[in-house]
C-alpha cells in the first residue's frame, strides 16, 4: 500500500484523469463518439476521487461517505427521472451545487487557517476568487433553475432604474470584504460579507435576464464554476483540479459564444440585459400575433436529419425563387449517403405554374423514383422523422382542412404536421400565394430556418458534410 | 337493379374540326363509375386521341347515344345541331363559349369550364390552367420545330452555334411553361408581362426579365386592358425589344377582349431571317399584327406560326387532365349519384351560364 | 511550485479552447453538461479539506454539504448527459 | 486584276425536293474570301433556309452561274441535268452518293463528303457527324410532336402525367443527340446498340442502358451486318423490349445495306395506343416494318414517322455546320488561291471517288 | 534588475513564450492566419531565450555570442538564398542540426556531471533519451538532405539482407551503453559508444529509403528532435524546453500521418522499408515507361485554385461519364465566391457527340458565357493560372501538334500546357478515344488527381468549403 | 517536480494534438518548418548549460557548436518557413 500512497503515484493518478478527461471532451464533440466521450470522462473521475482518497493522512472516512452517500442519493434520482423537456434546467441545477461546493470550501478553508494567516498571498486570493465565483455561480445557478422550471417567473424580473446601482453595490461589497480579507483581515464577518454580496450579486444579475436567453446563462455560469475550481486546485496546488476546472472555463467559455452565435445574440448584450442595460430579449421576428416559432440552424437541421430514418421534402415556389433544386438536390444525396430515405412530396399546385416543382427537380437531375405525389406521400408523414418544406407555404397549411372561412379552406394538403418534427425553411414570416397564415409555424414540433433557400440548403450540406 | 338508378353521364365525340380532345379518358371513366355514375360514350369519342372505344368499354363504359345522359360532357362548345339534342334539363359541361344564348333556350343547365373561378378550392377543376399547360409546352416546340436554327448551343467539329434566344410576352400559366420548356432545350429564355409581380414567378423558371415599365394590373389576377398610349408605348418598346429574339412566343390575353397586338409587322421585318413567331392568341385575333390564325406562314423570311387549338395537338394528355378537371367539378354537382346542384356554392354559381328555369 | 502551476493552468486553457473549436449546435446541451460534469472535480477539494483533518462541527457540517454537493455535480451531470446522449445511439436501429 | 486570277467556288440552289439546305452559308463564304476563293452563288440558293441573296452578296459572294466554277460545292448528289452543266475537271463536292458512273464519264473530280474517313484530323470535315447531329435534334422533337402525351413528369391541380419513356435504337451520333434531347426535355431515356462499347456513352448523356446481349462490332467504328440467327434472336428480344416505350427513335444503319429491321408490325401493336416511331432510317429502307418513308401514318393506333431527309428540317444551322465542314475540306484542296489536289493524303485519297483522267 | 532576475520572472515569461507557440501553431494551421502564425511563434521564441538569459549567473557570454553569431552567419543566408524548390531539404538540415544540438548538450551534460553522478535517476534517463534521438535526427536528416541536394543517389541504397541485422545490431549497442550509464557508468566511452551508434542507426535507417518517401521521413524526424528537445527540458526543469519539445512532438507525428495519408503511404511501411522490410516505394502507378507522373490530392487542388487569379476548365468524356457536370458547377461557384475568374474550355470533339459537353454543363445551368470555344480560349492559357482537365484527354494531347505519327495529328487541341499549371482528373492512366499516350501526364507543372472526376471534384468542393 | 513536469508534458501533448486535426496538404510542408523551427528551443538548453558555466575547453567547445546548430534551427527555421509561406500573400495583388 505504501507506493500507492506515494504522492508522485496520486499525482500521476491525477494525471491520468485529466488525460481522460481531455479524451473524453474531445470525444464529446462529434455526435459518434460523444457517448464513449462521456464515460471516458466518468472514468477519469473515478480515477480522480480514488487517488485522492488514498492522499495519506486522509481521516473523517464516516463523514465523507456520509456526503458522499447523501450527493448520491440526490444526484441519482433527480439525473433519472428529470424529463428530457427538463435538462436544461437540471444542468443549471448540479452547476449551481459546484458553484456552491466551491463556495463551501473556501469558507472552511477561511476558517480552518483563521483568516489566511500565513498562507502566501495566491492563497488567499485564489481561495477568496473560488469563493465569490462560486456562491455567484451557485445563486445564479438556481434562479436560472426557477425561471426555467417555472417557479419563478420566466420574464425578465428587475427592480427597475435602480438595478445598475445595486448590481454595483453588491460588486463594492464584495470587492471591499476581498482586499480587506488579502490585506490581513482576519474577522469571519467579512468572509460571510464576501459570500453574502456575491450571492445577492448572482441573483440580481440572472434575475432580470430573460427566459429565452439562460441556456446562454447557464453555460457561461458553468464556465465561471469551472474557473472557481481552478481556483480552488491553484490554492490547494491540486494539478487535477487545476487542469479540470481550467479546461471547464476554457472550454465553456468557447461553447457560451458559440451558443450565443446560434441563437444569435451576443454576450455582453445578455449580461448587459443582466445589469440593466438595454440588451433586448430574444423573440420571434415578424407576426403580429403573440404566438413563438422556434428557430434552428442549419447544423441542428442537418443533425436532425442524419438521424433520421426517411425524410421528406417538401418544395414549393420558395425553392424556385431561390433557385435551390441544385443544393437540395445535393442535400439529399448527402442524406442518402448516410442510410436517410428521402423522399419529394409534389403538391399538385406547389409553384406557379402546372409542374414547376417536375421542371426545376428534374433539371437538378432527381430520379423520378424519389417523386411522390399528395396522395402518395400524405399516408407516408406518419412514418417520417423530418419533413423538410423548403418555401412551401400554402400547400402545407392546416388551414385548408380547418378553417371553413379560409381562402384555401377545401383545398387538399400535404399533411406534413404529421411527421415527428418539421422543418420549414424560408426567409420571413411573410404569407404564401393565398396571403393567409399558416398555423404550421407555430406548431410545437415545427422548427423554423430563416434566410434564402438557397443559402440555407447549402449550409445544411456543409453541416452535412462536416458530421 | 340499382345500376339503373344511377344518373349517367355522356361523352359525345367532338365534332369540331382539329378538335382531337375527348372530355373523358378511360382513366376517369373508371372513378366515376367507383363514384356511382354511369358513362355512356359515342364510338369513337377518343379516336382523335387514338384511345379506342374498347378501351372505354373496359373502363366500364357502355357505348351508345350520350345526348340521351341526364349530363353530358363535351370540350368544345356545342354546335346548333348538338344543342337541339340535348333534353331539357340537362347538365351540359365544356367550354362553352361566350354565346350561351343557344343554350339558354335549349332549357339546359350549361356549366363553363372556363368560367369557373380561379380561387384555391378550384384549382382541381381549372381547365383553363391545364389546357395552358399543354399549349405552353406545345409552343416551345413548335418554334423549336419551325426554326431553321437549333435551340441549344453546341460545340462541334464544325462549328459552335448559340443558343436560341427566346422571348415569351405574357407569362401566364402557358408563357411559364413555355419558357420552362424551351429552357429545358437549352435556350436562353427572357419572359415578359404587363403585370409586375409576374417577374419573380419568371425568373423561378431559368428565364431573365424583360423590363419595359409598363404595368396594368386587373382583377383576380387577369391583366386589364391597357390604355391607348399606354398600348403605343408598349408596342414601341416591344418593337425594339423583340429584333434581338429567334423565337418569340406570344400569349397574352385579357379576358373577354380582342387579344392585344405585341408584334407589329415593323417588327417582324426588323427580326432575324430565319426566326419564329409563335402566337398562342391566335383564336382571339392574336397578338402578331401578321399572324394567320391556324397557319404557318413565312413573312419577311421569318415564320410566323398562329396554332388554333393548340391543345389537341397532345390529344391524350390534354384530355386526360381535362377530364381530371370534369371530374372534379361533377364531384361537385352529384352527391351519391344524384345531381345536388347547390347554388350557394361559389363555385357551382360562378360555373353555371345557363339555368333550367325550374 | 505557482509558476509550474501557471503553466498548466495556460495549457489546460488552450487544451479546452482547442478541443472545442466547432461544435454542432446540438451538442451544445449534453457539451454544456458533459462540461459541467467535470467541475464536479471540486468534490476532490472538500475530500482533501476535510479529510486531512477539518475538526469544529460548523465545519464538518459545511464540508460534508460541499461533499454532498459535488457528488450531486458529478453523479448526477455524467447521467444526465448519458441520457441526453441518447438520441443519438437510437439511430436507425429497427433497420439494422 | 488580281482578284480574276482566284479560283472560284460555285453554290448551286439545290434542286432535290424537300432540300432546304445550301452548300455555303454567307458566314462561310466570307471566310473563303479571306482565305483568296472567289464564290459564286446561283441567286436564290439560300432561299431554302430563309437566307437572302444580299446576304450573300454582303459576305462577299457574286451573284451567277456556279457550274463555270472550278469548284462546285453541293448538298445534294447532283441531277443527270447538273452533271451535264460540269465542265470538264471540275471539283464537285457534296454528298454524291453510291451511283457515281454518271460523274466519272463527265470526267470531274468527284469528292463525296460522306467518304471521308472518321479519323480524328477529318472530325472537321465530317459531315456525316454534323447532319446526323441536326436529325438526332429533330428527331426527338418529332417524338414529341407526334406523341399524344406528354414528354416530362408533370404534377398538376388535375393529376400527375408521368414522364414519357423513350428507346433509342443505334446510338451513333444521331442516337446519342435523339438520347439527349429527348432526356432534356424531361423524357426517361434508353439507348441500346449492337456495338456494346456504346454502353458507356449511352450513359455519358444520362440514358439507360439496355442490353440485349447481342454483339456485332464492325469495322472502323462501325457496326457489321448480323447473322440471320444473331439478326433473328434481336428482332425477338427488341419485340419484348420496345412494348414499355412510348416513344421509339431508331438510327440503326450498317454502311452500304439496307437498314436493319429492328420494330416489326407485331411489336407495333403490342405498344401503347398513341405511342410514336420515330424512323430515321427511312432512306435507307427503315428500321421499322411499317415505317413509309417520307410520311407519318398511324397504325393500330401507334404514329410512324419516317422522315427523309431529317436534316433539311433545320436549314440554316444544317447548312451552316455542313458548309464548315466543305470549308475544311476546301482548306485541304486549295493552297493560296490554287487547287492542289494531293492524292497521298489519306483524306484527299479517301474522298475522292471519281478522278479526271489525266 | 532584480526582479527581472527573479525566477518567477523568468518562468512568467516561459509561458508567455510557449503560449505564443501555440496561438502561432493554430495559426499556421490556416492558409490565410498561416503568415502570421508564424511570427507570433518566432516572438515567443525570442522571449524564450531573453528570458533564459536573465538567469541568474548566466556567463561565458562571448562563448554564448560567438555561438549565435556563427549560427546566424550559417543560417540567415542559406535560409534566404536557398531556392524555392530546394526547401524540403533545407528543412532536413534545420532539424538535423537541433537535433546535433540537443545530442551535443546531453554529452556535456554527461560530462560536467560525471556521468550524471548524484543525478536523479530521470535526469539521466531523460538526458540519454534526448542523446539517441537527437543524434538519430542529426544524422537521418543529414542522410535526408544529401538525397534531396542529390549528393547522396535518390533511390535505396541499402546492404541487402544484412540490413535488418545491422540495425538490429546498432539498437543493441545504443542501448547496451545506455542502460550502463544509468547502472552507474561513468566511463565516457560509454557515451560516446551510445552517440556513434545511435549516429550510424540514424544512417542505415534513412539509406535505404527512396526519395519520394523523404518528406514523410523529415517530418518523422523533426517530431523525434520535438521528443528530445522535450526530455532535456525534463532534464533541466526547464518549463519552455518541455512544452515546445512536446507540442512539436505530437503535433510532429500527427503532421507526419497526416502527410503520410496524402501520398498514400503508411508511416509503418515507409520505416519498414528502412530497416529492410518489404515497404514498396511510391512510384506512379501504370504507364509502363519510366517517365513519372506528380499526383496531388484534393486539398492541394482547392488551394491552388484558390489562390488562382483565372482557372480554366477542360470538360471531356471523363466528366461525361462520371456525370460529373453538377459538382463541376459547384466547384466553380465555390471558386468565383473567392474572386476566382473560372472559365469553360469546350473542344469542338470532346465527348462522344457534337455538343456533348454542351448538354451536360446545361444541365448543371454553366451560364453560356463562361463557356469558351477552343479558338476562344486558346489565346487565354498563356495567362490562366490552372487548368483543370476533367476527364479529357485526346483533346489536350500535345502529340496533335508536335508528332506527325500520331493518329490524331493534325486535329487543333486545347492548349492547356500553356497555363502555369494543369490539374488533371481522371481514374488512372489509360488512354482516349484514339488511344494514345498523353505527353501532358509526364509534363513538370502537370499534376494528376486521380479517381472518378465526381468524387474528386466534390472532394475539391469540400476542401474549398473547408479554406 | 517532475510529476508536475510529466503534467505539463501531457497537456502539452494534447496541445500539439488538438491544434494539427485537420490541415490542407499545402500546409504540410510550412507547418512541418514551422513546427521545426519552434524545437529550435533547444537553443536554451545549450544556452543554460554553457551560460551556467561550463568551464572544460572541449565542453565549452561541444556547447559553442550546439549553440550556433541551435541558432540555425531557429533563425533558418522561421526565415524559411515565412518564405514559403510568401505564396499565400502574393494572391491577387494584381487585381485589387
Ligand atoms: N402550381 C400552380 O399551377 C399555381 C398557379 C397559380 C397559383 N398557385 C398557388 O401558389 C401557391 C403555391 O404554394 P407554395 O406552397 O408552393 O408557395 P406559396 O404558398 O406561395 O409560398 C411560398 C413561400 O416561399 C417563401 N419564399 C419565397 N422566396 C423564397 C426564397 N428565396 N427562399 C426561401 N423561401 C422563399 C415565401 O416566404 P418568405 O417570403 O417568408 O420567404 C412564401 O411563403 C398555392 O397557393 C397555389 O394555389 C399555384
Ligand atoms: N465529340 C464527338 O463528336 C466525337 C465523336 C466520336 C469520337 N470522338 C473522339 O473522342 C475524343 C474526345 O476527347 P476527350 O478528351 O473528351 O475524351 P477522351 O480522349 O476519350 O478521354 C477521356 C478520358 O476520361 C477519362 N475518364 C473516363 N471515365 C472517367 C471518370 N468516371 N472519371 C474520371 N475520368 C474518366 C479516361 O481516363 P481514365 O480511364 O484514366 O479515367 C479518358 O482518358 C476525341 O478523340 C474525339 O475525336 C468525339
Ligand atoms: N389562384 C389560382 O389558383 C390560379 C390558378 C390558375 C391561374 N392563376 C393565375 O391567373 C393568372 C392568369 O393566368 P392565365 O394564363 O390564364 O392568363 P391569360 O391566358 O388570361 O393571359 C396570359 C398572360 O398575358 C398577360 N397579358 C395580358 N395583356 C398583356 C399585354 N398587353 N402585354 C403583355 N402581357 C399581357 C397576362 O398578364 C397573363 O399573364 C396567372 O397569373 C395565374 O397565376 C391562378
Ligand atoms: N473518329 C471520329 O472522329 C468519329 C467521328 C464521327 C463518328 N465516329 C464514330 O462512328 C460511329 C458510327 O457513327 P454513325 O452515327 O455515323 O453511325 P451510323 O449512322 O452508321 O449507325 C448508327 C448506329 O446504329 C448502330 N447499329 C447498326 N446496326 C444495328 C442493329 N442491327 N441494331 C442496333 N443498332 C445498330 C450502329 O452501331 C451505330 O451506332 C460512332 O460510334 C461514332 O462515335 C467517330
Amino acid at each position: 500500500m505504501s507506493w500507492l500512497q506515494d504522492p508522485a503515484t496520486i499525482q500521476c493518478l491525477y494525471i491520468v484523469a485529466f488525460a481522460l478527461f481531455i479524451y473524453g471532451l474531445m470525444g464529446l464533440t462529434g455526435p459518434r463518439t460523444a457517448v464513449r466521450g462521456n464515460l471516458i470522462a466518468a472514468v477519469g473521475m473515478a480515477i480522480a476521487v480514488l487517488a485522492t482518497a488514498l492522499t495519506p493522512g486522509m481521516g473523517n472516512w464516516w463523514l465523507i461517505l456520509l456526503g458522499i452517500a447523501l450527493g448520491t442519493a440526490v444526484g441519482v434520482p433527480a439525473a433519472r427521472k428529470v424529463k428530457m423537456t427538463a435538462m436544461p434546467q437540471m444542468v443549471a441545477l448540479f452547476n449551481g451545487v459546484g458553484g456552491g461546493a466551491v463556495a463551501l470550501v473556501a469558507w472552511v478553508e477561511f476558517r480552518q487557517s483563521n483568516g489566511f494567516t500565513g498562507e502566501p498571498l495566491y492563497v488567499s486570493i485564489a481561495t477568496l476568487f473560488a469563493a465569490v465565483v462560486g456562491s455567484v455561480s451557485f445563486w445564479g445557478s438556481n434562479v436560472a433553475f426557477g425561471k426555467l422550471q417555472e417557479i419563478l417567473p420566466g420574464r425578465p424580473i428587475t427592480v427597475g432604474r435602480m438595478q445598475q446601482p445595486l448590481n454595483l453595490l453588491l460588486v463594492l461589497i464584495t470587492l471591499f470584504c476581498g482586499v480587506a480579507v488579502v490585506a490581513g483581515g482576519t474577522s469571519e464577518l467579512l468572509m460571510i460579507g464576501l459570500l453574502v454580496a456575491s450571492a445577492l450579486l448572482g441573483v440580481a444579475v440572472v434575475l432580470p435576464i430573460g427566459g429565452a436567453d439562460m441556456p446562454v446563462v447557464i453555460s457561461l455560469l458553468n464556465a465561471f464554476t469551472g474557473l472557481s475550481a481552478a481556483a480552488t486546485g491553484i490554492a490547494l496546488n491540486n494539478t487535477a483540479l487545476i487542469v479540470a476546472g481550467m479546461i471547464v472555463g476554457a472550454s465553456g467559455s468557447i461553447l457560451t459564444n458559440l451558443m450565443a452565435k446560434a441563437m444569435n445574440r451576443s454576450i455582453p448584450a445578455i449580461v448587459a440585459g443582466g445589469f440593466g442595460g438595454d440588451g433586448t430579449t430574444a423573440s420571434a421576428s415578424g407576426g403580429p400575433t403573440d404566438k413563438t416559432v422556434r428557430r434552428t440552424s442549419a447544423s441542428d437541421a442537418a443533425i436532425q436529419m442524419s438521424y433520421a430514418r426517411q425524410v421528406v421534402v417538401v418544395p414549393g415556389y420558395g425553392m424556385a425563387v431561390a433557385q435551390a433544386q441544385h443544393a437540395v438536390r445535393e442535400m439529399a444525396k448527402e442524406l442518402e449517403a448516410k442510410g436517410v430515405n428521402v423522399y419529394y412530396a409534389i403538391h399538385p399546385v406547389a409553384g406557379r405554374m402546372p409542374g414547376h416543382m417536375n421542371v426545376l427537380l428534374a433539371e437538378a437531375d432527381v430520379p423520378y423514383e424519389q417523386l411522390k405525389e399528395m396522395d402518395e406521400i400524405n399516408g407516408e408523414f406518419a412514418r417520417t422523422d423530418v419533413a423538410l418544406v423548403i418555401g412551401a407555404n400554402d400547400v402545407t397549411n392546416p388551414a385548408a382542412h380547418t378553417d371553413p372561412g379560409s381562402p384555401i379552406y377545401g383545398m387538399p394538403i400535404l399533411n406534413v404536421n404529421e411527421s415527428r418534427s418539421v422543418i420549414v425553411l424560408k426567409r420571413g414570416m411573410s404569407h404564401g400565394f393565398a396571403g393567409v397564415d399558416n398555423e404550421l409555424y407555430y406548431d410545437p414540433r415545427t422548427s423554423m430556418l430563416f434566410g434564402d433557400a438557397k443559402k440555407s440548403v447549402s449550409q445544411v450540406v456543409e453541416e452535412l458534410r462536416a458530421l | 337493379m340499382a345500376e339503373t338508378q344511377n344518373i349517367a353521364v355522356g361523352v359525345p365525340r367532338e365534332s369540331a374540326p382539329g378538335e382531337r380532345r375527348v372530355a373523358l379518358v378511360p382513366k376517369v371513366v373508371g372513378r366515376l363509375r367507383a363514384a356511382g355514375l354511369d358513362v355512356v360514350v359515342e364510338p369513337g369519342a377518343g379516336g382523335g386521341a387514338l384511345m379506342s372505344d374498347w378501351l372505354y368499354e373496359e373502363a366500364g363504359a357502355t357505348l351508345g347515344d350520350p345526348w340521351a345522359c341526364e349530363i353530358v360532357v363535351k370540350v368544345a362548345a356545342p354546335t346548333p345541331d348538338e344543342i337541339h339534342r340535348l333534353k331539357p334539363g340537362t347538365v351540359l359541361i365544356g367550354f362553352l363559349g361566350t354565346d350561351v344564348e343557344a343554350l339558354s333556350t335549349a332549357d339546359v343547365h350549361g356549366f363553363a369550364m372556363e368560367a369557373i373561378p380561379r380561387i384555391s378550392r378550384a384549382q382541381s377543376m381549372d381547365a383553363l390552367s391545364s389546357q395552358s399547360s399543354v399549349a405552353g409546352y406545345l409552343a416551345a416546340l413548335l418554334g423549336a420545330q419551325h426554326l431553321t436554327r437549333f435551340y441549344p448551343m453546341l460545340t462541334t467539329a464544325a462549328g459552335t452555334v448559340p443558343p436560341a434566344k427566346v422571348l415569351v410576352l405574357g407569362a401566364g400559366v402557358a408563357g411559364l411553361q413555355a419558357l420552362a420548356t424551351a429552357r429545358r432545350l437549352g435556350a436562353q429564355t427572357t419572359g415578359y408581362d404587363v403585370r409586375p409581380e409576374v417577374a419573380e414567378q419568371v425568373r423561378s423558371v431559368g428565364a431573365k426579365w424583360l423590363d419595359l415599365g409598363i404595368e396594368a394590373i386587373g382583377e383576380g389576377g387577369y391583366a386589364r386592358a391597357l390604355t391607348d398610349e399606354e398600348r403605343a408605348e408598349q408596342v414601341r418598346r416591344l418593337n425594339e425589344a423583340v429584333i434581338g429574339y429567334d423565337v418569340v412566343i406570344t400569349t397574352a390575353q385579357v379576358p373577354g377582349r380582342k387579344a392585344p397586338v405585341l408584334v407589329t409587322g415593323d417588327s417582324v421585318t426588323a427580326m432575324r431571317a430565319g426566326s419564329v413567331v409563335v402566337d398562342l392568341a391566335g383564336e382571339s385575333g392574336g397578338n402578331c399584327e401578321l399572324s394567320v390564325p391556324g397557319e404557318a406562314v413565312v413573312r419577311h423570311d421569318v415564320t410566323i406560326v398562329a396554332p388554333l387549338n393548340l391543345p389537341a395537338g397532345m390529344p391524350e394528355h390534354a384530355s386526360e387532365l381535362y377530364a381530371r378537371n370534369v371530374q372534379a367539378l361533377l364531384e361537385l354537382l352529384v352527391d351519391q349519384g344524384k345531381l345536388r346542384l347547390d347554388f350557394s356554392d361559389e363555385i357551382v354559381a360562378a360555373a353555371c351560364v345557363t339555368r333550367k328555369e325550374s | 511550485m505557482l509558476v509550474q502551476n501557471l503553466a498548466i493552468l495556460v495549457l489546460a486553457g488552450f487544451v479546452g479552447f482547442a478541443v472545442i473549436s466547432k461544435v454542432p449546435n446540438t451538442l451544445h446541451t449534453p457539451l454544456m453538461s458533459g462540461t459541467n460534469a467535470i467541475h464536479g472535480i471540486v468534490l476532490l477539494g472538500a475530500l482533501i479539506v476535510l479529510g486531512l483533518g477539518a475538526t469544529g462541527a460548523l465545519d464538518q457540517i459545511l464540508l460534508v454539504i460541499a461533499i454532498a454537493f459535488g457528488t450531486i455535480n458529478v453523479v448526477g451531470g455524467f447521467l444526465v448527459t448519458d441520457r441526453m446522449l441518447g438520441m443519438f445511439k437510437a439511430k436507425k436501429e429497427p433497420e439494422e
